[in-house]
């Protein structure tokens, strides 16, 4: 009987708990259906605090990565500039699920707009879609979410010429005919494997490339001691190969380390940070990586945040052929064009860092 | 037989001993309601819709929260969890791609996580010299390992049809259904805990396993029975994070085990067994949640909310330990 | 008679059924891939997995009194995030220096977790996994989202560059140390003790809070020197580094017939176990098997081993009884 | 006086938290004598030797070695003062080898490294001492409880003791093997080693001792020269009352067979074991330790699995593979070691008592907490458990009482008809010995059949109707109480014709 009566008082006491936490007074007293009223009221008071210009959100794909945080710092730099409130987050780990439980955050909190840099293509579609319900604008950067689940995305580089310059840098340092590999991030990673394909259709579609020879795509997980592991099976596997081809941070950088300490005569591209791959860069046989790619994060960075403001302005809808302005970019206006599937905004070509340009940029990123 | 010497033993409960059990709870409930507060007075946005659409993701691993109550009195653990969650949502992902009606999909989704449980269960039970955490350590290996392999490259599907499913991300108001169905299963399982002679098996399992054996309880069997319940109700987490995912990956549900450990143990039950109760363990679990929520929304950096978590977690488990000792002291 | 004990002591022997599995495993590989038993690719092999090997040391002595560490990596991310940046922020470049501060990050944390677990009297696993996260999540916090790349680490990276004799030192080192420890030092001895029965190694005098602490405190500063390797080894210091891989380190001791309520264990078998890790962490590329199924295979041959040690350990016990019926 | 004192102490008192273990105890022991001491569990005898040995600090009271004061700070103190004991609690490292055992805490060392020849060497000409039988380098959890035993003797012997501590070391030993350790006892005292040991066994204190000290709750009582002591008056002094029939065996009209096994076999611990039980009856079943006693009740129980064997109750078969189909059958077993087997130590005793019939005490497996509380505290009081709460955790009980709770557990179930009792008195003192003897007797009254295994021939000579012994995994005699006698026994449990090649 006491012990009933114990868990009653439990039961009252959790429940006033919970209103007390919850004391917000429509959803105390009315019924629970007008939450969504509620909801909107909240942004609504949210919106006045940023003195009009809006609230804006960028969610990365992971905490403790120097590309993920310039793509933040160029969003903010832009934001700010513009009189808008920025929100910087980093998911607790590199998964979908640790997004979505970031962007839910961010609906609660009543944000304008959210920019997402997506670990999965197609397990954020829901949340995606439940921002969009809830009013707000939704793009990604860097890497896609379904199209059907955003407004717009802000591509660093067309799949088509990403995977272009990586075949041509792959023919130009096999001398034009050879074996080489890719080593890949993870092997649900979208980026990746889009430019992975790209390279292959390319090939199979040019002669041009008949003569060099994709052996194996590796998957060094992002992680530098299964990428080592990796690059040296793919060594020991293929005594003839020539190139090695990275398209991702991580492995590239594990990669160039295993190539140039067994000063081995196998080289490297794909796509690194200049910071990271500075030790590696150079033309003499000393180094294993004679240039690689990437775009500018800050700018990509930058982009999204015009994009953001565009999309929160009404001024574009994220449809084929809109337009807007980015004040601090080289190639301003831009416009949305079609990628087949979704709409798209394009940076601009990968930018090749050599050991001309090196020193330079790697004290930027 | 009576009593040669007539001495009589007491036979009524002492108020002291419940009241001890009952701190642990009540402090928890105290947390909870601070936790809100805060969580209101810090966050304009805290409120109770906000939380109830916030709260489906980790509802799912709730469900989980249950099984692993029952896993850790029995004095076992299971670390595979989170694989099972994983590769359940990946074969129900998939089957329902290749064609087949949803309520056979969702069905075939918990009878993965079933079997995943007894596969665990049956190591367990048939190598009883092995540790659980070896056992499921090398199983969690092998779940996600069949998962990756079933996705294959690109390792992530999405459903073609997710409108069947959909069922699942059903509310009520602002409270989804998930949410009832976690309170339906706490009142499950805290009374079958609790108040049956399954409940006390499972105790007398965690506190010895060789007397409960002795005493004719079905130690095996019960192990058995739980690590497959475990697995079925990382099914229906599975299915839960299909649901709101529409799909699911290699990554899905990595970290889950060590989650809802960490919130059985902040209720107060021991990884050593027989100790310990689910009251405690789903309290404290919806103070993880709110915490997770609260924090998240005024945009505390993510690593830091772990690092709370982390410390709260040996606090809460330091504390009891100390007030023991000073109590001990006291009487001294 | 004496030939029959010899065999006796081969059968009984966890570490010679290791060696065979070792060697059915290296064939096996060989098969597939005739160039696995070249000298480099062997000392490749001790070389990508000197983290696991070392940590694995400290796991045994953990594992000896009963105990677990779950936390390792994250101190690892910590020491080593730690280490990285003083490079980055050229606070500190001198090598010898660098190791002695990651040792001591190491150290700290170690000494925290031993401190907590003997005089707190907690769980383990709940103690380390408390610090799984914390120390995961401050590595985050330190490094303020940025890696220490190559050319941070440039001069430094040379101890654990490929063909630098640095981690090979440093593991025979660490192995010759604790098997000399492990065997034939009171200290050694006293960590069996403790685990093997605790109120006796009271009761013998052996100060077993002090035991614990210390075993803790080892297994973190070898979990710092190995943040500081993995910095130095793979030039680059990131905060997810080593992420998930205490279970490694945990199977390694396991396979190695370290057994977890404690007491017995010995540092031959550790190496073994953490060989056999490290073989099938290196193999699996070579042999050709698709990247995709590699982990399935890890996880089954990690099972299947483990299953095998009991199934062996069953038919000893059997053979014993047999005799004893004669 | 001029006694030669080599040990005194002193108007000890030793406080745990809520208990006073030791209250004013006094003690002296002259050099080179063996000194028994006795009193009831919980008289404070355990934490006595432990406050010699250093292992508990007393808050009061003087100790003088060889006429100095002394104050040991631990055990290495004690150890390094020449004392060393041998405790009741299992000290042994399983996973250790022998040679480890003895020298723990203590390795012979050169340069703070550890000389493992030499330790083994030592280790060998100590064993060699005690007439042992087994390697240096077995791993003591190989051993049998006797020879760990030894282990644990050579371990005292080790540190060149002057002084050493045996707190009840034939508890676990058979008649022959307890013989074996007099002489090593013997040995020790020719070599001018004092000697104290705790026992219950009066028979040990005859043959040994010189004079025995008596404790009773945790109080000194009195110092007696053996020869000038009666077993009453020691039984009086220990349990402060006069215990007129230690084996009160009551008349009792045997009836059918109602329990018989049948050719019951397991490979390495025992073979071809037959034998039957009639109501009323209680049966006897004895044998050197590692006889396969114990293993084959396990088996019959259901406990582990046999090779062969048959159960039949009233003549009909029954099949038995788990332990929940003997107690079904109305087959209950006490087991050997109550503390692991017995009793959930951290449980209270109510739910201890009603964890085999729990589902009986449930409706629809829902319990029913009020008669739950009911049913436990009729049982417990029925076989008079000396407890304040049926809420008491079994930990807190001596080990008498203990036995008494694992006898109430298995009265609960009422529909007992054959009950297993191994080693009920193991570690039980005088006292409590009694009561459950009475236990015994009722129950054979009321029409169960008793099986007692015992190695303590007192209580078997005292209490069986018949008697089996075995030896190595054999049931070598049957002897009716008419014929017995303790030489007949011994002579059938260490039957060399049992030893034949299968």
């Amino acid at each position: 009987m006491k012990k009933k009566v114990i868990s009653v008082l439990l039961c009252v006491a959790m429940a006033t708990g919970i209103l007390a936490g919850c004391a917000a007074v429509p959803t105390a007293t009315a019924p629970a259906a007008d939450a969504a009223p509620a909801e909107e009221a909240a942004a609504d008071e949210a919106a006045p605090a940023a003195e009009g210009a809006g609230t804006f959100a960028i969610v990365t794909k992971s905490a403790g990565n120097p590309f993920m945080d310039r793509l933040g710092t160029g969003f903010e730099e832009v934001i700010k500039a513009a009189g808008g409130e920025v929100v910087r987050k980093d998911p607790e780990s590199a998964t979908a699920d640790a997004q979505i439980a970031v962007i839910q955050s961010l609906i609660s909190q009543g944000v304008d707009t959210i920019a997402i840099s997506a670990n999965d293509a197609n397990a954020l579609i829901s949340v995606c879609n439940e921002a969009r319900d809830a009013g707000i604008k939704v793009l990604t950067l860097d890497s896609d979410v379904d199209p059907s689940a955003r407004a717009l995305f802000c591509n660093q580089a067309g799949v088509e010429a990403v995977g272009q310059q990586l075949i041509d840098a792959v023919y130009d340092l096999t001398g034009g005919e050879g074996q080489y590999a890719i080593l890949s991030a993870t092997s649900q990673a979208t980026n990746q494997n889009a430019w992975i394909d790209a390279m292959k259709a390319i090939s199979e579609g040019d002669d041009k490339y008949s003569k060099i020879e994709l052996v194996e795509v590796a998957y060094g997980d992002d992680e530098p001691q299964k990428s080592t592991d990796q690059t040296q099976a793919l060594l020991q596997n293929y005594p003839d190969l020539k190139v090695i081809c990275a398209p991702t941070t991580v492995g590239i950088a594990a990669a160039a380390k295993v190539l140039q300490d067994q000063k081995s005569s196998v080289k490297l591209t794909g796509l690194g940070l200049p910071s990271e791959m500075a030790e590696y860069i150079g033309d003499d046989d000393a180094h294993s990586c004679p240039y690689m790619f990437l775009w500018n994060p800050i700018d990509l960075g930058r982009l999204a945040g015009y994009a953001s403001l565009a999309l929160y302005n009404g001024e574009i809808t994220g449809a084929v052929g809109d337009t807007f302005e980015a004040a601090t970019l080289e190639s301003s206006p831009y416009t949305v064009v079609d990628n087949g599937a979704g709409t798209e905004v394009i940076l601009g070509p990968p930018f090749k860092f050599d050991p001309s340009n090196i020193d330079e940029w790697k004290e930027v990123y | 037989m009576a009593g040669k010497s007539g001495r009589t033993i007491a036979a009524t409960p002492q108020t002291g001993l419940k009241q001890k059990l009952l701190s642990l709870e009540g402090a928890l409930v105290i947390i909870f309601i601070l936790i809100n507060v805060f969580g209101r007075v810090l966050s304009p946005n805290y409120n109770l819709s906000n939380v109830m659409r916030e709260s489906p993701r980790y509802l799912a691993e709730i469900f989980m929260l249950f099984g692993m109550g029952f896993i850790l009195v029995l004095g076992d653990i299971d670390i595979s969890v989170g694989s099972i969650v994983c590769l359940s949502a990946t074969i129900g992902c998939l089957t329902s791609n290749a064609g087949l009606p949803m309520g056979l999909a969702i069905l075939i989704t918990l009878l993965t996580g079933l079997c995943c449980g007894m596969i665990n269960g049956f190591i367990a039970t048939r190598f009883t010299e092995l540790p659980t955490m070896i056992v499921t350590l090398g199983t969690q290996i092998i779940f996600r390992g069949i998962a990756e392999v079933s996705l294959g490259s690109g390792g992530s599907a999405s459903l073609k049809d997710y409108e069947g499913i959909g069922i699942l991300r059903a509310k009520v108001g602002p409270i989804p259904l998930a949410f009832f169905l976690i309170i339906i299963c706490a009142v499950i399982f805290v009374i079958v805990l609790s108040r049956t002679t399954f409940g006390r098996h499972l105790y007398a399992i965690g506190s010895s396993k060789t007397a409960a054996q002795y005493a004719g309880v079905e130690v095996q069997k019960i192990r058995f029975f739980c690590f497959t319940l475990i697995g079925f109700l990382a099914g229906i987490c599975g299915l839960f994070i299909l649901a709101s995912t529409y799909g699911a990956n290699t990554t899905t549900g990595q970290g889950f085990e060590m989650e809802v450990i960490a919130m059985c143990v902040f209720g107060g039950i021991a990884t050593t067994g027989g100790k310990g109760n689910l009251v405690g363990a789903f309290i404290a679990s919806l103070v993880i949640v709110c915490l997770r929520i609260a924090l998240g929304q005024i945009n505390m950096n993510t690593q830091l909310i772990l690092v709370i978590i982390g410390a709260m977690l040996i606090i809460s488990v330091l504390v009891p330990s100390f007030r023991q000792r000073f109590l001990t002291l006291k009487k001294k | 008679m004496e030939k029959k004990s010899l065999w006796k002591k081969i059968t009984a022997s966890r570490e010679a059924s290791l060696v065979i599995v070792l060697i059915v495993m290296l064939i096996v590989i060989s098969i597939f891939s005739p160039s696995f038993l070249s000298p480099t690719n062997l000392g490749q092999i001790f070389r990508n997995n000197t983290l696991t090997m070392l940590m694995a040391l400290g796991m045994l002595c953990v594992m000896l009194t009963a105990g677990i560490d779950i936390s390792i990596t994250s101190t690892l991310a910590f020491a080593g995030m730690g280490i990285g940046l003083l490079q980055k922020y050229d606070v500190i470049h001198n090598t010898l220096l660098l190791f002695i501060i990651g040792a001591l990050i190491g150290l700290a944390c170690g000494f925290l977790n031993g401190l907590i677990i003997a005089k707190g009297k907690i769980a383990p696993i709940i103690c380390t996994m408390g610090f799984m996260y914390i120390w995961r999540g401050m590595a985050y916090v330190i490094s303020n989202n940025n890696w220490a790349s190559g050319q941070d680490v440039s001069g430094f990276s040379d101890f654990g560059k490929d063909g630098s004799p640095g981690p090979y030192i440093i593991l025979v080192i660490a192995y010759v140390v604790f098997f000399i420890v492990m065997k034939w030092t009171k200290f050694g001895r006293s960590i069996y003790a403790v685990g093997s029965n605790p109120e006796a190694a009271q009761i013998s005098g052996i100060k077993v809070d002090r035991v614990m602490i210390a075993v803790y405190t080892i297994m973190g500063l070898l979990s710092g020197l190995a943040g500081v390797l993995s910095v130095s080894i793979y030039a680059s210091a990131q905060p997810n580094m080593q992420y998930g891989k205490e279970m490694d380190v945990i199977a390694a001791c396991v396979i190695g017939g370290v057994s977890m309520s404690g007491g017995r264990g010995s540092v031959v078998g550790t190496f073994l176990g953490a060989l056999i890790i490290s073989i099938i962490a290196k193999a699996l590329p070579l042999v050709g098997i698709d990247a995709i199924a590699q982990n399935l295979i890890k996880g089954v041959i990690i099972v299947f081993v483990v299953i095998l040690n009991v199934i062996t350990q069953r038919t000893m016990d059997r053979q014993n009884l047999l005799r004893r019926e004669m | 006086m001029a006694e030669d004192l080599i040990l005194e102490l002193k108007g000890i008192t030793k406080i745990f938290p809520g208990v006073k273990a030791l209250d004013n105890v006094q003690f002296q022991l002259r050099r080179g004598e063996i000194h028994a001491l006795m009193g009831e569990n919980g008289a404070g005898k355990s934490t006595f030797i432990k406050v010699i040995t250093g292992v508990h600090a007393a808050e009061e009271g003087h100790m003088y070695l060889n006429g100095q004061e002394v104050h040991f700070k631990g055990t290495q103190d004690a150890g390094a003062a020449g004392i060393a004991a041998v405790y009741q609690i299992p000290t042994s490292y399983m996973e250790l080898t022998v040679t480890e055992n003895i020298f723990i805490g203590h390795e012979i060392m050169k340069n703070g490294i550890i000389q493992w020849r030499e330790m083994n060497k030592k280790a060998e000409e100590l064993l060699a001492r005690l007439h042992a039988n087994f390697k240096v380098t077995e791993e003591v959890g190989a051993l049998t409880i006797a020879q760990q035993q030894m282990v644990e003797i050579a371990k005292a012997l080790s540190t060149d003791a002057k002084i050493i501590i045996l707190d009840e070391p034939t508890a676990a030993l058979t008649a022959n093997e307890s013989e074996e350790l007099y002489r090593i006892v013997d040995e020790l005292h020719e070599q001018g080693v004092s000697v104290i040991f705790i026992s219950h066994r009066m028979e040990d204190m005859y043959r040994l001792a010189q004079r025995v000290t008596v404790f009773r709750d945790s109080r000194y009582i009195d110092t007696f020269d053996v020869d000038k002591i009666t077993d009453k008056d020691l039984i009086k002094a220990m349990v402060g009352r006069e215990i007129t029939d230690m084996y009160p065996k009551p008349k009792v009209q045997i009836g059918q067979e109602i329990f018989k096994i049948e050719n019951f076999s397991r490979l390495g611990y025992f073979k071809d074991v037959s034998l039957s039980v009639r109501a009323g009856e209680i049966v006897g079943l004895t044998g050197l330790v590692g006889a396969g006693r114990t293993e084959t009740f396990q088996c019959v129980c259901g406990i582990e699995k046999p090779d062969s064997g048959r159960v039949f109750m009233n003549g009909k078969e029954v099949r038995i593979r788990k332990p929940k189909d003997a107690m079904e059958a109305g087959i209950i077993l006490l087991p050997e070691d109550r503390r692991r087997q017995g009793l959930i130590m951290s449980w209270s005793l109510c739910d201890n008592v009603t964890l085999p019939i729990i589902e009986k005490l449930s409706k629809n497996n829902f319990i029913d907490h009020k008669k739950e509380y009911e049913l436990s505290r009729n049982y417990l009081e029925s076989v008079d458990t000396k407890a304040v709460s049926i809420f008491d955790k079994a930990s807190t009980l001596s080990g008498g009482n203990q036995q008494k709770v694992v006898v109430a557990k298995a009265l609960a179930q009422d529909h007992m008809k054959v009950v297993v009792m191994d080693e009920p008195t193991k570690g039980v003192d005088v006292g409590a010995k009694a009561e459950i003897y009475g236990i015994m007797g009722e129950l054979a009254q009321k029409g169960y059949g008793i099986i007692l295994i015992s190695s303590e021939m007192p209580e078997i000579l005292g209490m069986s109707d018949r008697i089996y012994v075995m030896c190595q995994g054999r049931v070598t005699g049957c002897l009716d109480r008419e014929e017995v006698t303790q030489e007949k026994i011994l002579e059938l449990a260490m039957d060399q014709s049992g030893r034949e090649v299968s």
